[in-house]
């Protein structure tokens, strides 16, 4: 478990790459506009989830300041008893705008439909060559 | 494949549904106002809020939303949050601080009261935004 | 063309991953991350705003343009929805 | 942090991946992009980010999966691949 401990800071960091390459090879890879939908999402929080592990330190707690408001207020806190919050912070706000990014895609998406009838890319390809050469 | 919105809904679904929406819709209160201490906030008070319009729209039928949020109110609260927002800068700003700096707010506690304010901003604007989103993608 | 994907993945994993080994521990409390701008705010916030929350604190205080910005990008999401989907284009297209 | 947690969630997460983007049924494959945004979750809540993970379970579980549902109602079900 001493040898786990050492190497486990980098292994977990191989476990956000192989799910943000998942991510990666659905955008690329599939055909189907709904299957990039679900690719970049994967992709959009894995990332997410890199950026929070940038926060975590061992031995800490969550940073909400124990007994705050009853408590003295002026006291000195300890930096090494909370979590990092910065990327907390920048996180919050991202997922949150990866909701109205998701919106906006399926919004096209529907639009798409409705003008080809189609959502796998290369019958669009062929509808929008024939389309353009007639 | 359409969505089944012609059918009449099933009862029970309907009225277990609609007996937790307040519930849903007072935590979602709770978690806008309780952000100060304790993890929540606007984004996360505003999505609940929101998602408990959706189950009421999804266990009814899709004429609920408009019956009970109307689409002009539905449009002007997505962008009385950000005015409220950008307002309370400003009226900082008229104060004689920069802009969105809470300490010169008349009120006992400034930074916190300012805080709620951009809170209840926040939660607004976020709850109208999926709100109208979902109104989209459904009627179209 | 499947495959070419997939090798074009994997390279990119593993280039990732190679950059990836010089990052600081998962955790380590001398993290590059954790000495800079963070003890800042978690020694001061609760002095200065009286809010325990750190997360709110600097989501809204110390950060606030950053999240007027956030929320105005909400904003523009739903407009971009209403004119994508509520365009009259749809009949005389056909 | 508890490094155990950390990777049998790591896992899971990385199943739920691999099937949501390899399922042909696209309803399957956004039920298991909830599924998958859950595990985020538990590992957000486990690092720490408690408000991260407050968020990620309303938008992930909620929104955004009805938003998906829908449009898989109103377009196709099935994917070609």
């Amino acid at each position: 478990m001493a040898i786990l401990d050492g190497a486990a800071g980098h292994l977990n960091t191989v476990g956000y790459i192989v799910l943000m390459m998942i991510g990666f090879y659905a955008m690329t890879g599939k055909s189907n506009l709904v299957k990039k939908l679900v690719g970049m999402n994967i992709f959009q929080w894995s990332i997410i989830l890199f950026v929070v592990s940038l926060s975590a330190k061992r031995g800490a707690s969550i940073p909400i300041v124990l007994d705050g408001h009853g408590g003295d207020a002026a006291r000195v806190l300890d930096a090494a008893l909370y979590v990092n919050p910065l990327p907390h912070v920048l996180m919050l706000t991202a997922i949150v705008v990866g909701v109205a990014i998701t919106g906006v895609a399926l919004a096209l998406l529907l639009q798409i439909h409705r003008q080809f009838g189609t959502l796998e890319e290369n019958e669009l390809l062929e509808r929008l060559r024939t389309s353009t050469g007639s | 494949m359409t969505l089944p919105p012609e059918q009449p809904p099933d009862v029970i679904i309907k009225v277990v549904c609609r007996s937790l929406v307040p519930f849903i819709q007072l935590f979602g209160l709770y978690v806008v106002m309780h952000g100060h201490s304790s993890p929540g906030g606007g984004f996360q008070g505003g999505v609940i809020l929101a998602a408990s319009f959706v189950l009421l729209v999804l266990a009814e039928d899709r004429a609920t939303l408009r019956h009970h949020i109307p689409p002009a109110a539905l449009n002007a609260s997505t962008s009385a949050g950000v005015l409220l927002f950008a307002g309370l800068g400003v009226v900082c700003l008229a104060l004689g601080a920069n802009y969105l700096d809470y300490g010169p707010l008349p009120f006992a506690e400034p930074r916190s009261i300012g805080m709620l304010v951009i809170e209840i901003g926040v939660g607004i604007t976020v709850m109208a935004a999926m709100l109208s989103i979902f109104r989209d993608l459904l009627e179209f | 063309m499947k495959l070419l994907h997939l090798v074009a993945t994997t390279v990119t994993g593993l280039l990732l991953i190679m950059g990836s080994l010089d990052l600081a521990e998962t955790g380590d409390p001398a993290a590059p991350a954790a000495t800079h701008v963070s003890p800042r705010y978690i020694e001061s916030s609760l002095e200065e705003t009286g809010v325990e929350n750190m997360v709110t604190a600097v989501l809204a205080d110390y950060r606030g343009f950053d999240t007027l910005g956030e929320v105005t990008v909400i904003f523009t999401g739903a407009i971009a929805v209403l004119l994508i989907l509520r365009t009259g284009l749809k009949e005389d297209e056909e | 942090m508890i490094w155990s947690l950390d990777f049998v969630l790591l896992v899971l997460s990385v199943v739920c991946a691999v099937a949501a983007v390899q399922v042909r049924d696209l309803l399957a494959s956004v039920v298991l992009l909830a599924a998958f945004s859950l595990f985020m979750c538990l590992l957000w809540t486990e690092m720490g980010a408690v408000d991260v993970a407050f968020t990620e379970a309303a938008v992930g579980a909620g929104v955004t999966t009805v938003f998906f549902v829908i449009t898989v109602f109103k377009t196709d079900r099935v994917s070609r691949d």
